[in-house]
């Protein structure tokens, strides 16, 4: 398993917003986690991507436990989470968000050595490299039309996909995707899949919450099902789809009675 | 030494009445327009010159003076809103600086007007209380008898009125309450207003006690901003208890501790307090 | 030919001199004082006077050294305390303004900064301060541009010794000092501390942060060891507080001030049994009894368009102030140049002027005025003993 | 790029060949004041333009190494540049303290702020209070100056040099880190810390490190300042030099580098060319500051290149 949730559990004062949910997600697949709004979903992101620390339970990345970690450490460890409402730098072009992005992977390529670029930029060969997958990644997410827009000037849709393509720029081997659909017209969620199912296969791992049954069920290869901050069904998405407790968790009511 | 602790702590409260009357407009400021209103201490200053020139030069009596005094601040504090404040609407940094160019300002004015020669009003309320033998003026008694019921009032208004939960629901969430039909540049003008209303208020009731001399509001908005946020600003009925533990931290350590590093007791309990509760004390509450 | 060159330099010399004495019918005074900010009062009452008499010396035709005529020109930015803008100003003095004579500063930090140029002109100007950190360098080498116009509290002609021991003679033990922590305040323990230690009187101190307007708290702590006299300090921003704070409450009867005036002892003369303060000059009184005081008064009103003459802020003209621009005048009329500041000095140094005070200067060059003690009693009489130092 | 490079060109010949043709010492001392300000500014910009993080700490990074220098010099007996760097060595332990301590426990804004100005202030009451080190309120006279290359720093030609190049300095170490991947790092924590976090940039690592960065280098700024000027005051440490500080660089400009260096000339010298009295030359320069901000919100920098651009855009 490439990640571990055993018994997270979050509370807020009084309220319970993760129950005891525990999962796996082994290298190279795709997991779906859905649940109406106010499930828990984006909370339980959030105490796996280290944005919060859980009132109980473990993650573990690896074997290695993770949870309480700082958010910054755990995407270093290879673990990006992109956010629901689209978070970007406002004052800054779609490119240079991608360069912020790209942080991670000058650290792992040059440690250290990075401040040495301070001193000698040419020693920041790396820098080139960087610059290369940028373009490229504007390219694979379709962001070139807008590269040196302000994230303030650039569309809703274009914003999403900037959140994915920073993510990208991180080289995540388990990218958590909160919501990615959410907001986006019909074809950008095509859009949308096509990114994700490449990256699929190029071995990234996946990790996709919404509360859009369609989408998710075409992309995961198994999904989790979430209520109340608790897990009521796992297992292949069409199963889980048909299982009568999400069923009554998203419409209130029995199937039957559709 | 007993009867010296009690005297200060009482006094320390007192003094923090006043710390926390100012508190309170720099709350109230930053809560509705988003800048920690410096220039709230040169209104004070105005408020008790202008209590001192109703009193002593024009012959008022001193209760008639106090809202004289408070309305010519006012009046300051619409001026400045709409001439200068209105265009630094939650911009932190643009607000403090043009306060401080406000402070330049005034100052300069004042003691154009007034010379460096400090002012003292003629006692008001002579004599003395004594309490557990600690002697205590019975002006400083009513002056924070004023400030509590004053503080206490605009805690009232905030929470009964329509006009208050207005301004309450604004300060918690601006987008909302345009929503809601709360007229956004009519509340704050309003907000500025009753805060330099209050920073004069302040004024004239300082100047019952105090002798004055133009510099005197820098230094006491920089206590009032220090327990604001102590008490966690946006908080009505913190500003006070901010004030209050402001003035006893101050008049208790000053007895114990050197009164050279007066101004560090404080400060070093703020420092703390946030570290702790980064909020503040009261943080959450009106 | 050897005479003949001599002779042709002299007159060259000669001609030097005449054209610059042509060009320069102008004597122009600098004033570096903090005429804003907290320790506002003493930059602005010696601006108020110096230009009193400066426009009163232009007004009389100005005065004559030699053949010629001069007037003079009083240049005062605010150093806003500042040493910083202090310095640059001094340099625009010198260098763009060819002002030869300084007056101020009288705030030591101002003058800190300012001195090492200072020093550097040490023959091309003449500076006279009240300034307590101008003391301490008086007499050093290369310092012989300094003169310091306030008298010291120490010293055979200072008049704390002389306040020490009349407060002795009032049967005092137990002294609580509390000063304003800066740098008078500082040089103020350092004077006072062997002065009563001498004298036998106990003294405790406390300093506060400038700016402090509450006493409740330091007051309380030092009454806890009963004191006879307290001596509070140093200027009337706070004098009134400390006085007012410390007679309400009942702590203390008895005072004793070495600077500030006597406003806060009158405003609070029922509560008070003893009040002696050391006054460079007691105007209210003064007014009365000496004719150029009387004078004084009513030209400053005239000449500011005021009623109210400050009083209060009055006898710190003891320093860079009004008599000191005459006492100026009338050095470079004996000394016979407006230039050689060095032959200035020699000349100031030998005045015995006369004015609003008595005013010489020792050999250091430090000031040695004529001053009153006052002892106010309760209910607001007042006794005034003129002291003359030998 | 290369116009730039050519103006940067142009304005460093004449900023070199400047005390060649203008022999005012009262304009030079206004230089070196301006350049010593301009370290000041520049610095604190990396903390607050670029980082996002009101610092008031600034005051006392300056004040603190000004005194240490001197301290070091008189008790270790080290020659002026060693104590430099001690001072700053100083400083900079002094930065990472309070800088962790505040960024640690997440302050931020006005919280952060006032937790700076509460430290800063400590650092003056000590400075004031600590007589037998400090000489309190007196003050202290500084009669050494620096030797550089066999040469003593003494006169204001020689200060003029030895504060432009150190200005010079400052600006190239603080474009060279903007205009890096760190810059980009601190961009990214003054516009969305938390998307930073996400994205794998260590927050209070890079918040840090511009804080001590910047500090350090207000730390030379006091070192050579006090020298120029010949004396320690406790007002080095006081809140106005730090609000001072905010103004010439929201009067320059904040989001550029060299900006700020505007703000510092034109704070320093206003005093010296507006000829009022007193105390209305204190109103005229409030009014200044006022319109200033409310006019050009963005700084004279920002103000210009808005209309530059808008220019080009037509």
């Amino acid at each position: 398993m490439l990640l571990e949730v055993r018994g997270l559990t979050k509370r807020f004062g009084g309220l319970t917003a993760v129950a005891d949910v525990s999962f796996g997600v082994a290298k190279g697949e795709i997991v779906g986690i859905f649940g109406p709004n106010g499930s828990g979903k984006t909370t339980l992101l959030s105490l796996v991507a280290g944005l919060m620390p859980p009132t109980q339970g473990d993650v573990l990345w690896k074997s290695a436990p993770i949870q309480g970690r700082p958010a910054h450490e755990v995407a270093a460890a290879g673990l990006v989470k992109t956010f629901q409402n689209p978070q970007l730098f406002a004052e800054l072009s779609v490119i240079e968000h991608l360069q912020i992005a790209g942080h991670l992977e000058l650290k792992r390529r040059l440690g250290w050595k990075r401040l040495a670029t301070l001193v000698r930029p040419e020693f920041g060969h790396a820098g080139g490299a960087l610059q290369a997958r940028a373009e490229h990644v504007v390219r694979l997410c379709r962001l070139d039309a807008s590269r040196d827009r302000l994230a303030a000037e650039i569309s809703y849709g274009e914003e999403k996909m900037l959140g994915v393509a920073m993510a990208l720029m991180c080289e995540p081997e388990l990218l958590l995707l909160d919501e990615p659909a959410s907001g986006l017209g019909a074809g950008e969620i095509e859009n949308l899949e096509a990114v994700l199912r490449d990256l699929k296969a190029h071995g990234t791992t996946l990790c996709i919450i919404d509360h859009k049954v369609g989408f998710l069920g075409r992309l995961a290869d198994r999904a989790i099902g979430l209520h109340h901050g608790a897990k009521i069904a796992e297992g292949a998405p069409d199963e889980v789809l048909r299982n009568p407790d999400v069923v009554m968790a998203y419409l209130g009511h029995s199937r039957d009675r559709i | 030494m007993g009867q010296l602790l009690l005297g200060q702590l009482l006094n320390g409260a007192i003094l923090g009445t006043l710390y926390g009357i100012i508190a309170l407009g720099v709350t109230l400021t930053f809560g509705i327009t988003g800048i920690v209103n410096f220039a709230l201490g040169v209104f004070m200053m105005l408020g008790a010159y202008a209590a001192w020139y109703f009193t002593d030069v024009a012959g008022l009596p001193y209760p008639l003076a106090v809202p004289c005094a408070v309305a010519v601040t006012a009046l300051a504090g619409l001026i400045a809103d709409q001439g200068l404040f209105r265009f630094t609407r939650n911009n932190l940094v643009n607000g403090l600086l043009v306060s401080i160019g406000m402070i330049a300002v005034l100052e300069a004015s004042a003691l154009l007007i007034w010379t460096s020669t400090p002012k003292e009003l003629h006692r008001v309320l002579p004599g003395v209380f004594v309490i557990f033998g600690f002697v205590l003026p019975k002006m400083k008694l009513l002056v924070f008898g004023l400030l509590l019921a004053v503080i206490i009032a605009t805690y009232m208004a905030l929470t009964r009125t329509w006009i208050g939960r207005a301004a309450y629901a604004y300060a918690q969430n601006p987008e909302a309450a345009q929503l809601m039909g709360v007229r956004t540049s009519r509340l704050q003008t309003g907000v500025v207003v009753y805060s330099t209303a209050l920073a004069g208020l302040g004024g004239a009731l300082y100047a019952s006690l105090y002798s004055l001399e133009p510099t005197l509001g820098s230094l006491f908005v920089l206590k009032a901003v220090e327990a604001a946020i102590l008490a966690g600003i946006g908080s009505v009925i913190g500003s006070l208890f901010g004030g209050i533990i402001l003035g006893v931290t101050e008049g208790v350590g000053s007895i114990y501790l050197p009164l050279a590093f007066r101004d560090a007791y404080g400060l070093v309990f703020l420092v703390a307090i946030l570290l702790f509760k980064p909020a503040g004390l009261f943080a959450g509450r009106r | 030919m050897k005479i003949r060159l001599g002779v042709v330099a002299a007159a060259l010399a000669a001609a030097a001199v005449a054209s610059a004495a042509v060009a320069q019918d102008v004597v122009k005074i600098g004033q570096i004082e903090a005429q804003t900010g907290t320790l506002a009062t003493y930059g602005w009452m010696g601006h108020q006077g110096a230009n009193m008499a400066v426009a009163e010396i232009n007004k009389a035709g100005g005065f004559k050294v030699g053949s010629k005529t001069y007037k003079l020109e009083l240049i005062s930015p605010d150093t806003r305390a500042n040493p910083q803008d202090a310095l640059i100003q001094l340099k625009t003095m010198v260098e763009q303004q060819q002002v030869r004579y300084v007056f101020g500063p009288f705030l030591t930090n101002v003058f800190n900064g300012i001195e090492p140029y200072a020093t550097q002109q040490n023959g091309k100007i003449l500076m006279m301060g009240g300034a307590t950190a101008i003391h301490a360098q008086l007499g050093k080498p290369n310092h012989d541009y300094l003169m310091r116009t306030w008298n010291w509290d120490a010293g055979s002609a200072g008049f704390g010794q002389l306040l020490v021991d009349y407060l002795k003679k009032q049967g005092a033990k137990k002294v609580a000092m509390l000063f304003q922590n800066d740098a008078f305040g500082k040089v103020a323990v350092d004077i006072y501390t062997p002065i009563f230690k001498n004298a036998g009187i106990d003294l405790q101190i406390e300093l506060f942060e400038p700016g402090t307007k509450d006493f409740s708290a330091p007051l309380a702590k030092l009454a806890a060891n009963k004191p006879d006299f307290l001596f509070p300090g140093y200027v009337d921003a706070v004098l009134f507080d400390i006085v007012r704070q410390a007679t309400e409450t009942g702590l203390y009867k008895r005072f004793f001030t070495v600077r500030g005036s006597m406003a806060p002892g009158l405003k609070n003369k029922d509560l008070i049994d003893d009040y002696i303060a050391y006054l460079p000059k007691w105007f209210e009184q003064a007014e009365k009894t000496e004719p150029k005081v009387k004078e004084f008064v009513a030209k400053y009103k005239a000449f500011y368009k005021t009623s109210e003459f400050p009083y209060d802020q009055a006898p710190l003209c003891s320093s860079s102030c009004y008599d000191h621009v005459y006492m100026l005048v009338e050095a470079m009329k004996k000394a016979g140049t407006v230039d050689d500041v060095a032959k200035v000095k020699a000349a100031l140094m030998k005045e015995r002027y006369s004015g609003l005070w008595n005013i010489r200067y020792d050999d250091t060059g430090e000031a040695v005025f004529d001053f009153d003690v006052l002892h106010m009693r309760k209910g607001g009489a007042i006794t005034a003993t003129r002291v003359t130092p030998k | 790029m290369k116009s730039q490079q050519a103006g940067l060109f142009i304005v460093s010949i004449f900023l070199l060949a400047l005390p060649l043709w203008v022999k005012s010492d009262v304009v030079l001392t206004i230089l070196v004041f301006s350049w010593l300000q301009g370290m000041l500014a520049v610095s604190f910009n990396l903390i607050f333009g670029f980082t996002g993080q009101l610092s008031m700490f600034h005051a006392a990074a300056f004040g603190v190494a000004a005194y240490a220098t001197h301290l070091f010099m008189q008790h270790l007996g080290v020659g002026y540049w060693t104590a430099v760097v001690l001072a700053a060595l100083l400083v900079s332990v002094l930065s990472i303290i309070v800088g962790t301590i505040c960024f640690r426990f997440r302050l931020k804004e006005f919280y952060f702020a006032v937790v700076t100005l509460a430290f800063s202030e400590m650092a003056r009451l000590t400075v004031l209070n600590w007589n037998d080190v400090t000489n309190g309120s007196l003050g202290i006279n500084l009669q050494e100056k620096p030797w550089l290359l066999g040469f003593k720093v003494d006169g204001t030609v020689p200060w003029y040099y030895l504060s432009l190049f150190a200005l010079a300095a400052t600006l190239l170490v603080c474009w060279r880190v903007v205009h890096s991947w760190m810059g980009r790092c601190f961009s990214a924590i003054r516009l969305n810390d938390e998307l930073g976090d996400t994205l794998g940039i260590n927050v209070f690592r890079y918040k840090l490190a511009a804080f001590v960065a910047g500090n350090v280098i207000a730390a030379i700024a006091g070192s050579l300042y006090a020298f120029y000027l010949g004396s320690l005051e406790p007002g080095f440490l006081s809140i106005d030099q730090s609000l001072g500080i905010v103004a010439m660089v929201l009067l320059g400009g904040r989001s550029s580098v060299f900006a700020p260096v505007a703000g510092a000339l034109l704070l320093t010298a206003l005093p010296h060319l507006i000829h009022f009295s007193a105390e209305v030359r204190s109103i005229v320069y409030g009014s200044i500051l006022i319109l200033t901000i409310l006019v050009l919100p963005q700084g004279i920098y920002g103000s210009i290149a808005a209309l530059l651009r808008k220019r080009h855009a037509a």
